[in-house]
């Protein structure tokens, strides 16, 4: 450990008020993500994953967002510790977002030019003149073609690729640390979408940058993720290595999930279902979220709410499961 | 350019229906409009002739392209009541409504900004109920008794103001500007007054509306300071809503500006509408309708235009 | 020149619903701006009784314009549909027992129920409008009847679709429809918007149904997985026409068309080991409708693209046992 | 799926969270609470105080115990002429806003669905919301004669169009829903569509329109009758400012100017920051 | 001096300056066509009558000298001053009076074509002497022509095609104390003085009416020192007010005409004496007077020859009374019940909108309810000219000659015979009174007259209005002129004003 990880989270708690209620959206997240690794955040929606994104993006300063950390650290410096201006600096060059929906990411009313090169002048103070000629050499470096020429554009005169790379190019322009996409391909078709995600690939690999990715595509967290967390109802519910996941779900949940997906190659004329759906967050049960929907729950499940452990098996495998080693040892067997 | 072409289009179109509708109404008013010239006890024969003399004898179908042909030419006709034509009544009362109305609007627009931003930016705190509340109260005064009031405080009781014209009559050079500034403040005051709540209250709504787009969290996530995501990314953006408003409230300035010029005796164009009610000048009545819908017309494609300046996706298709 | 059937059943029947040259053009308002969007352009698809058809295709392709006039809800420019040989159009609009045998479910269960109606006031609609059912307790009986149909309690027809969770939502829509006994159900993407726990429990609903009701399906998707999951045969879009089209075993296993082919390799394949498989990644966006470009409208993003494939248009003809529009179609022998 | 059955029963119907939301708002209560006692003082009137009429010795006098809002040159009690001024003054208000509402609902309405008339119609409105109003009905007030119910009608006759507008627009945005294409394709005709579908649809935002379109025909009464063209056989606010202004008293006697002056200010305040409320409660994103 | 300072009114007024406010704009600076009160203002400056009057309503010399007529009352002769001079430098002469009437004669319009009918011919026999043929004897036709004919310049007017469509904007010649020298519409008219104008040079240099919106505002206008006088009629309350304000003095001038009720004679059950007595019972005439008019109002005791004529007055007339009872009773000799009129009057007299109520009021006592009409005036105008009411109440501004006038107003098919009455007896009786040269000669057959239109309740006299003219107590020298078209705003009286102290 001569490094310290690029991120690293623990107890991430997020609570709105809305209508006199309280909403926890997380409940308790720890995230971790080494040098150079990406890892994919899945779950389904509402299960906190943007939330998670904009709280260790410090975007929740809203009224009636309550966020408490125990602990943020971004390359080994304390986030809490920091000061509103020292954070909008790391905001941006330290680390940056990629945001679902291009169109609606971007200023509609400014250029590209100016909302790319308005992190060279915020973040390096560079001249309008430097800051143009830098952003189109990142245009470029995205593949916009003819960027020189398009540097005064508008974000509707873009195609929604082209957006979708522009966003990308906000995400690297300053070789940040860490990037969160939050669901950085949503939005694109599937032949786009795999050029954005090779994209994004190239990058981390040659800035070495950590890659926060969240998506509830089952798909595309097993075509780029090194290390996958799944999230349910608010919590991280199972962790891993993103090869050894996908085999051998320690979680019902995964396991359920990974079970539901219609096999290209196999079109089974049943699919296993997940019954029911997923708690409001408003309103979660007590004990584990999934008990409710879960074909192995026992009593403890319905009252005591299993924390997230490293497994026994497996390196580095984190579940939050009453029963997790049996599934492993099942699936061993 | 189809663009321009297309609002040029629809103006001229608004122009025309102004000019339709004020047209018949105004025939249809009761009374007799020779009777407001001449004496009440007048001839039979003195009445058709003054009917002849206007025009008035004719099929109303037949005044009607008559007017627009004249229209045309720029010819508004002659005043039944002051002999003179028309355009040279209305030229002299337009200036002084354009002086009220213009000062009036940006007055409006250089506070209603300012306002709507501190309101939105501080949502739901106490100086955001401050503003709204302050924005409602004045969107809810009556032009009239705002006019009252002010004259009597201001102009009466403090006496920093005149209470009524629109210039001194021995000011001249640089004094005559001054003093026509005097005079402008309390008239231009109360239309502000019922003007800027309405501003205020969408710049609020539509920034705050804004502020939670997914650019403004852009923005914020690129560590852009506070107060350029606000007047540079949020801003730009509330401001088009903004100006749509601002067009249809033409509208009601226009309404505003009748009542306050006839409070004020300030010689508008609304001043002399309300005059020719009264003189059933039918002449002078449409003219002004048709120059004030004319007004507003302008006005609307300017603010076409600013909406085109501010948002590019206008501008650049 | 239309596809030949190729029925789970095998047999050659008469098509329930049949399309000829569907074209359909979006023109701007008189004050709009903008040009006309070639939203279909030429689209022939016959649908047998009791098999579902897919139909694959990116963003924008026209997937929905082409439902919406398969159900009459809009009036194609050029071609026409019938139903069981009879037009869809006749002077005085759709005639009415057409518009009961031909029904749709939405993409998105909670935009397409009216929120201020009752479950029971939206599943009792068609019946109301065509007169199905007696008075209002027949009524009820029938609402309930097709909510336990599709897996809902009918005990909860009272409340308002809001308060039901996406999939119970999807399964109203589906109840709705089935309420006039359809021969044919239009599905817009009716699993898309669901959370992917969720998914498998329509996709399943809709495969039972199938099955016990012999409706015939059209199911539009843009997963290729949930559409070879449920088709018999699968037709793929691009800009506004057919590029391929035939039983979905062919057209996954031995795509005849370069678009199929591109499609089928982006997609993200939930197998981490199947990560670094050899892809084809197609260059750039899709070209927008406004514009479609000249000859074959996938040239310009084709790998195999000739000059001649930018000045003549293929059209669909048969290779091997589905029908290709490419002049380099691939033939597996 | 009985988890997701507790849970969806706490989730509250966009009703009662829109009530919930808007029974917080103080201002909007205090507004509901204004209104309410407007409008009884307004059924009331004869209850409150007879009928300004004849006239008194006690000539200008200013608020006293005996009078209130003190008494005008003829020495009639000016609260009795505010009281039964609230009534003239609500009912143009409300039957011209009703009047306004009606129109502006089916041109609106039409103009949003029958796709064919959107583009007349939307002319016809955009153009009649261009036109300097308040001119044209000083000169159809004068046209038509002073009388309550020609106020109203004259009124009506020009708050349609912003009516007709908004329920244009909001219209609008449930025509292409796919639920009003869902009725369609179940075969629903038209005016089923526009009954069952588009009609509840606009009905938020008419309540609202009702609520401003009211305090606008409030203001537009006034302004009317201030110029003399109101009723003179009844009390509106506006006939009393006029009388006030008639009779040269304004400087002097405040207290004529002053009560009606507050009455018109407190009805229209309190009607636009009740639909003000009202909106922020149901939108439910700005309550975040 | 007269700008916006506040304090404005501590400061002493210096000659250079008068300032007037008024409410309207002028309309026409025809004197022959314009008829609006600022209309009359303001050229009543610049073009001389012949004759003015005095507080009792007789006529005092102007541009007239002496009048009279032929033995046989035919012919009438003016003579004129010879030091009366148009602003271009001619003289005002005979023919600028003849070129006056003449055009009025046959282009037939505003006030005075109705009252020279009986003009025949006018001619110059000198340059200072006019000659008026008459086609019968018309004992009222110098009165009318010397009071209402305004003498324009033969030689500007001559070049318009119809000297009534003239405009007259713009380059004025005028003959008055003072010429007017520039309009801004809708803000003020400005005037200078006259220096050698004839029957004397006016001490102020300047004159500037200055418009404003109503009289409220032109209180406070005169409190702050905006300006010096309130060319209009005060309201009753407002002069009630200003009595106590020491830097203000209130000018009492006596209406020439009066306010009245006219029933319909013509209508069912108007056409029934009794019911126009139980109607004229039925008013409160005191309590108008005192609580509507506060008191600036004078009974005219029902007689249609009022107090501000006291060489015509009748003092044996008798007021009704008011005796709601009495209106039963009679109502009930005349077979009415439940009687239900409607009355119409003009919504923006002040005045009568404030009494219109009370005489609703009075009336439903006596069991009879009466609908309030108050119209915009050009549909008060309009109703009133077609005879379409039941109850009109108005009020007439200038009756300077009760033959004249009473003629008008209620012989068969009188232009201004409102109530429709036809009776032989009155007729004949009011001609007689036209018919003769002297006053004294026309007394008798005018009250006998006035009489009958009393008895029969063919007009219903509330009131004769005391006028409230405002100045500031920094001027005086006014000379008060009866009506609210001469006050003190007659040209006499303006060129006669000075600054007090
Ligand atoms: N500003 C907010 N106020 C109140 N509740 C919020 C807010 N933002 C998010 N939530 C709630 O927090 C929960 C988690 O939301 P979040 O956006 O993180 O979900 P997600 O996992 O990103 O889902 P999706 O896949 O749909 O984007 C949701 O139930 C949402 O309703
Ligand atoms: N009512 C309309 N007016 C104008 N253009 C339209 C309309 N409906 C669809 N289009 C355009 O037609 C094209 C095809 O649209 P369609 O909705 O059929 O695509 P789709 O394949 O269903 O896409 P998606 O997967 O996004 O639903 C698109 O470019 C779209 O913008
Ligand atoms: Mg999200
Ligand atoms: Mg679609």
């Amino acid at each position: 450990m001569s490094e310290p990880p690029v991120l690293e989270i623990r107890d991430l708690r997020v609570t709105f008020t809305a209508h006199g209620r309280e909403i926890p959206a997380v409940r308790g997240v720890d995230l971790t993500i080494e040098r150079g690794q990406t890892l994919a955040l899945l779950g389904e929606s509402g299960s906190g994953k943007s939330v998670t994104a904009k709280a260790v993006m410090g975007l929740l300063d809203q009224p009636g967002a309550h966020v408490r950390f125990e602990a943020a650290r971004l390359g080994g410096r304390d986030l809490l510790a920091m000061g509103a201006d020292e954070l909008r600096s790391l905001r941006g060059s330290e680390m940056t977002l990629v945001f679902q929906d291009a169109l609606s990411a971007l200023n509609p009313v400014l250029s590209i030019g100016d909302q790319l090169g308005e992190l060279y002048r915020v973040h390096r103070g560079l001249s309008r003149k430097e800051a143009r000629a830098r952003s189109i050499e990142m245009l470029d470096l995205v593949g916009i073609p003819a960027a020189a020429r398009r540097i005064g554009d508008y974000p509707h005169q873009f195609s929604g690729g082209m957006r979708q790379r522009i966003l990308v190019a906000m995400a690297v322009a300053l070789e940040p640390d860490l990037i969160i996409a939050d669901e950085p391909t949503t939005a694109l078709d599937v032949t786009v979408q795999a050029q954005i995600l090779e994209l994004i690939d190239r990058l981390r690999r040659e800035l070495g940058t950590a890659v926060l990715l969240i998506t509830h595509d089952l798909g595309v967290a097993a075509e780029v993720s090194d290390q996958v967390a799944v999230m349910y109802a608010g919590r991280i519910v199972e962790r891993g290595e993103v090869g050894e996941l996908y085999d051998r779900p320690a979680h019902p949940y995964t396991a359920a999930l990974l079970a539901a997906i219609p096999d290209l190659d196999s079109p089974a004329s049943e699919l296993r279902a997940i019954p029911g759906a997923p708690p409001s967050p408003a309103d979660v049960p007590p004990g584990c979220s999934f008990a409710p929907r879960c074909d192995r729950a026992s009593e403890i499940c319905g009252h005591t709410r299993p924390p997230l452990t490293i497994l026994r098996t497996g390196s580095d495998r984190y579940a939050a499961c009453h029963h997790s080693e049996e599934m492993l040892d099942g699936a061993l067997t | 350019m189809r663009f321009v072409g297309l609002r040029l289009a629809r103006g001229l179109l608004t122009l025309w229906f102004a000019v339709t509708v004020t047209f018949f109404l105004v025939r249809l008013l009761p009374g007799d409009p020779v009777l407001a010239v001449a004496d009440p006890n007048m001839t039979e024969e003195l009445r058709q002739k003054l009917l002849a003399d206007f025009g008035l004898d004719q099929p109303l179908g037949v005044q009607y392209l008559d007017y627009l042909g004249q229209l045309l030419q720029g010819n508004l006709g002659m005043s039944f009541r002051q002999s003179i034509p028309v355009t040279t009544v209305l030229m002299e009362r337009l200036p002084w409504t354009l002086i009220l109305t213009g000062s009036a609007m940006v007055v409006t627009i250089v506070l209603g900004i300012p306002l709507g931003v501190l309101a939105a930016t501080r949502a739901k705190g106490w100086l955001d109920r401050v503003i709204q509340l302050t924005g409602v109260t004045a969107q809810s005064l009556f032009v009239p008794s705002v006019g009252i009031f002010l004259m009597y405080v201001l102009g009466v009781w403090l006496g920093w103001f005149p209470i009524g014209g629109a210039v001194d009559l021995d000011a001249t050079g640089p004094a005559a500007t001054l003093s026509m500034l005097h005079h402008l403040v309390l008239p231009c005051l109360s239309l502000v007054f019922i003007q800027l709540g309405g501003y205020v209250l969408t710049m609020r709504t539509t920034l705050i509306e804004a502020l939670g787009e997914d650019y403004v969290s852009l923005a914020k996530a690129k560590g852009v300071p506070p107060g350029a995501v606000v007047w540079k990314h949020a801003l730009r953006n509330a401001l088009l809503p903004t100006t749509t408003i601002a067009g249809l409230q033409l509208g009601t300035l226009v309404g505003g500006a009748v009542l306050t010029e006839t409070i004020y005796a300030y010689p508008g164009i609304g001043r002399a509408i309300y005059e020719a009610v009264g003189q059933l000048d039918f002449p002078v009545l449409q003219g002004a309708f048709v120059l004030l819908a004319a007004a507003v017309v302008v006005a609307n494609l300017i603010t076409d235009v600013a909406y085109g300046i501010l948002d590019p996706r206008v501008r650049t298709s | 020149m239309a596809p030949s059937p190729d029925t789970p059943s095998g047999t050659t029947r008469e098509p329930v619903l049949k399309a000829s040259n569907l074209h359909k053009t979006y023109r701007g308002g008189l004050l709009s701006r903008g040009g006309a969007v070639r939203a279909v352009a030429g689209v022939d698809l016959d649908l047998y009784p009791g098999e579902t058809l897919g139909i694959v295709g990116e963003s924008g392709c026209g997937k929905s314009t082409l439902a919406r006039m398969l159900v009459g809800l809009e009036r194609p420019d050029q071609g026409e549909v019938t139903f069981r040989g009879r037009p869809f159009f006749s002077r005085g609009g759709v005639p009415r027992d057409i518009r009961r045998r031909v029904q749709m479910v939405f993409q998105d269960p909670l935009t397409s129920l009216n929120p201020r109606m009752t479950i029971h006031d939206i599943v009792a609609e068609p019946l109301r409008v065509h007169r199905l059912a007696g008075d209002s307790r027949a009524m009820r009986d029938r609402v309930g009847e097709l909510l336990s149909l599709v897996g809902l309690s009918p005990d909860r027809m009272n409340r308002f679709p809001h308060e039901f969770s996406g999939g119970q939502r999807q399964r109203v829509g589906i109840a709705r429809a089935l309420a006039t006994e359809p021969d044919v159900i239009v599905c817009d993407e009716p699993v898309s918007a669901l959370d992917m726990s969720v998914q498998a429990q329509v996709v399943n609903l809709f495969a039972e149904l199938q099955r016990t009701l012999g409706v015939a399906l059209v199911f539009i998707a843009h997963d290729l997985a949930v559409v070879r999951h449920v088709s018999h045969r699968v037709g793929v879009m691009y800009l506004g026409r057919l590029a391929e089209m035939g039983p979905a075993a062919e057209v996954y296993g031995a795509p005849a068309h370069p678009y199929t082919m591109a499609l089928l390799s982006a997609a993200p394949v939930p197998k981490p080991a199947l990560r670094g498989r050899s892809r084809i990644m197609l260059a750039g966006d899709p070209p927008s409708p406004v514009s479609p470009p000249p000859g074959c409208r996938f040239h310009t993003r084709c790998w195999k693209a000739t000059d001649r494939c930018a000045e003549v248009e293929p059209s669909l003809e048969a290779v091997d046992a589905h029908y290709a529009a490419c002049h380099y179609a691939e033939r597996a022998s | 799926m009985t988890a997701s059955v507790t849970a969806a029963a706490v989730e509250l119907t966009p009703r009662q969270r829109t009530w919930a939301s808007f029974r917080r708002n103080p201002l909007g209560v205090g507004s509901a609470i204004v209104l309410t006692l407007m409008a009884l003082v307004a059924l009331l009137a004869p209850l409150i105080a007879p009928f300004p009429e004849g006239y008194g010795t006690d000539t200008s006098q200013p608020p006293s115990a005996a009078h209130w809002f003190g008494t005008d040159d003829i020495g009639q009690d000016v609260f009795a002429q505010v009281v039964w001024g609230t009534r003239v003054s609500m009912a143009v208000g409300v039957s011209a806003s009703v009047l306004a509402i009606v129109i502006g609902l089916l041109i609106g309405v039409s103009a949003a669905y029958f796709r064919r008339l959107d583009t007349p119609l939307g002319v016809l409105v955009d153009l009649s919301l261009s036109l300097p109003v308040l001119p044209l009905m000083i000169l159809v007030a004068a046209l038509a004669g002073p009388s309550v119910r020609t106020l109203a009608v004259v009124i009506a006759l020009f708050s349609w169009p912003e009516v007709a507008r908004v329920v244009r627009s909001q219209a609008l945005s449930i025509v292409p829903m796919p639920f009003v294409a869902a009725a369609k394709v179940v075969g629903g005709s038209s005016l089923w569509i526009v009954r069952k579908h588009l009609l509840p649809g606009v009905v938020p935002v008419v309540g609202v329109s009702v609520v401003l379109t009211t305090s606008r025909a409030v203001l537009a009464e006034a302004g009317l009758s201030f110029l003399g063209l109101g009723d003179p056989n009844s009390w509106s606010w506006g006939t009393i400012l006029h009388k006030a202004q008639q009779s040269g008293a304004l400087a002097s006697a405040w207290w004529t100017t002053l009560f009606p002056s507050l009455a018109i200010l407190l009805l229209v305040l309190s009607t636009t920051l009740l639909s003000v409320a009202y909106n922020d409660a149901r939108n439910h994103r700005s309550d975040s | 001096q007269s700008g916006s300072q506040a304090s404005g009114s501590q400061a002493p007024a210096s000659a250079d300056r008068l300032t007037i406010g008024t409410t309207a704009d002028v309309v026409n600076f025809n004197p022959l066509v314009g008829n609006s009160r600022t209309d009359s203002w303001v050229t009543n400056l610049m073009y001389p009558h012949l004759t003015q009057m005095d507080s009792a309503g007789k006529r005092v010399p102007y541009l007239a000298t002496e009048w009279s007529y032929s033995e046989d009352g035919k012919t009438a002769t003016v003579k004129l001053r010879d030091d009366m001079k148009w602003s271009d430098g001619k003289p005002v002469s005979a023919d600028d009076v003849v070129f006056s009437v003449t055009a009025v004669q046959k282009e037939k319009f505003g006030v005075v074509a109705g009252l020279i009918t009986a003009l025949d011919k006018a001619e110059a026999v000198s340059p200072t002497e006019v000659r008026f043929n008459l086609t019968r004897p018309d004992g009222t036709f110098l009165d009318n022509v010397g009071f209402w004919l305004p003498v324009v310049p033969k030689h500007v007017f001559e070049k318009a095609p119809s000297v009534q469509k003239f405009a007259n904007d713009a380059n004025w010649v005028s003959a008055g104390p003072f010429k007017l020298t520039k309009v801004e519409r809708g803000q003020r008219y400005i005037m200078e003085r006259v220096d050698d104008f004839g029957p004397g040079a006016p001490t102020v240099k300047e004159i500037v009416f200055r418009v404003f919106p109503d009289v409220n505002t032109e209180v406070l206008a005169l409190r702050n020192g905006e300006i010096d006088l309130i060319g209009n009629v005060l309201p009753p309350a407002t002069a009630t007010e200003l009595k106590s304000d020491p830097n203000v003095k209130l000018e009492q001038i006596p209406s020439l005409g009066w306010a009245h009720l006219q029933y319909n004679t013509k209508r069912k059950p108007l056409d029934d004496v009794r019911v126009r007595q139980a109607l004229a019972h039925a008013v409160d005439y005191e309590a108008i007077r005192n609580i509507a008019l506060k008191g600036f109002a004078k009974s005219s005791n029902s007689s249609v020859l009022t107090p501000s004529l006291p060489d015509y007055a009748d003092p044996a007339s008798k007021e009704y009374v008011f005796d709601p009872e009495l209106s039963k009773k009679l109502l009930a000799e005349a077979g009415q019940s439940n009687l239900s009129l409607s009355m119409i009057y003009d919504q923006a007299d002040p005045n009568i909108a404030r009494w219109a109520p009370m005489v609703r009021d009075s009336a439903k006592k006596a069991g009879i309810t009466i609908k309030l009409q108050g119209l915009e005036r050009n549909t008060y105008l309009d109703k009133t000219l077609k005879r379409d009411f039941d109850i009109y109440a108005g009020s007439w501004a200038v009756m300077d000659n009760p033959p004249a006038n009473l003629g008008l107003a209620f012989k068969t098919d009188g232009f201004i015979n409102y109530a429709q009455v036809s009776d032989p007896k009155l007729d004949d009786l009011i001609d007689q009174a036209q018919r003769a040269l002297t006053q004294e000669e026309a007394k008798a057959p005018i009250q006998e007259a006035a009489r009958i239109i009393r008895d029969q309740v063919y007009d219903n006299v509330l009131y004769v209005e005391t006028f409230n003219i405002a100045h500031s107590t920094k001027w005086t020298g006014f000379r008060p002129m009866p009506s609210e078209l001469l006050s003190i705003l007659n040209p006499l009286s303006l060129a006669s004003a000075k600054p007090a102290g």
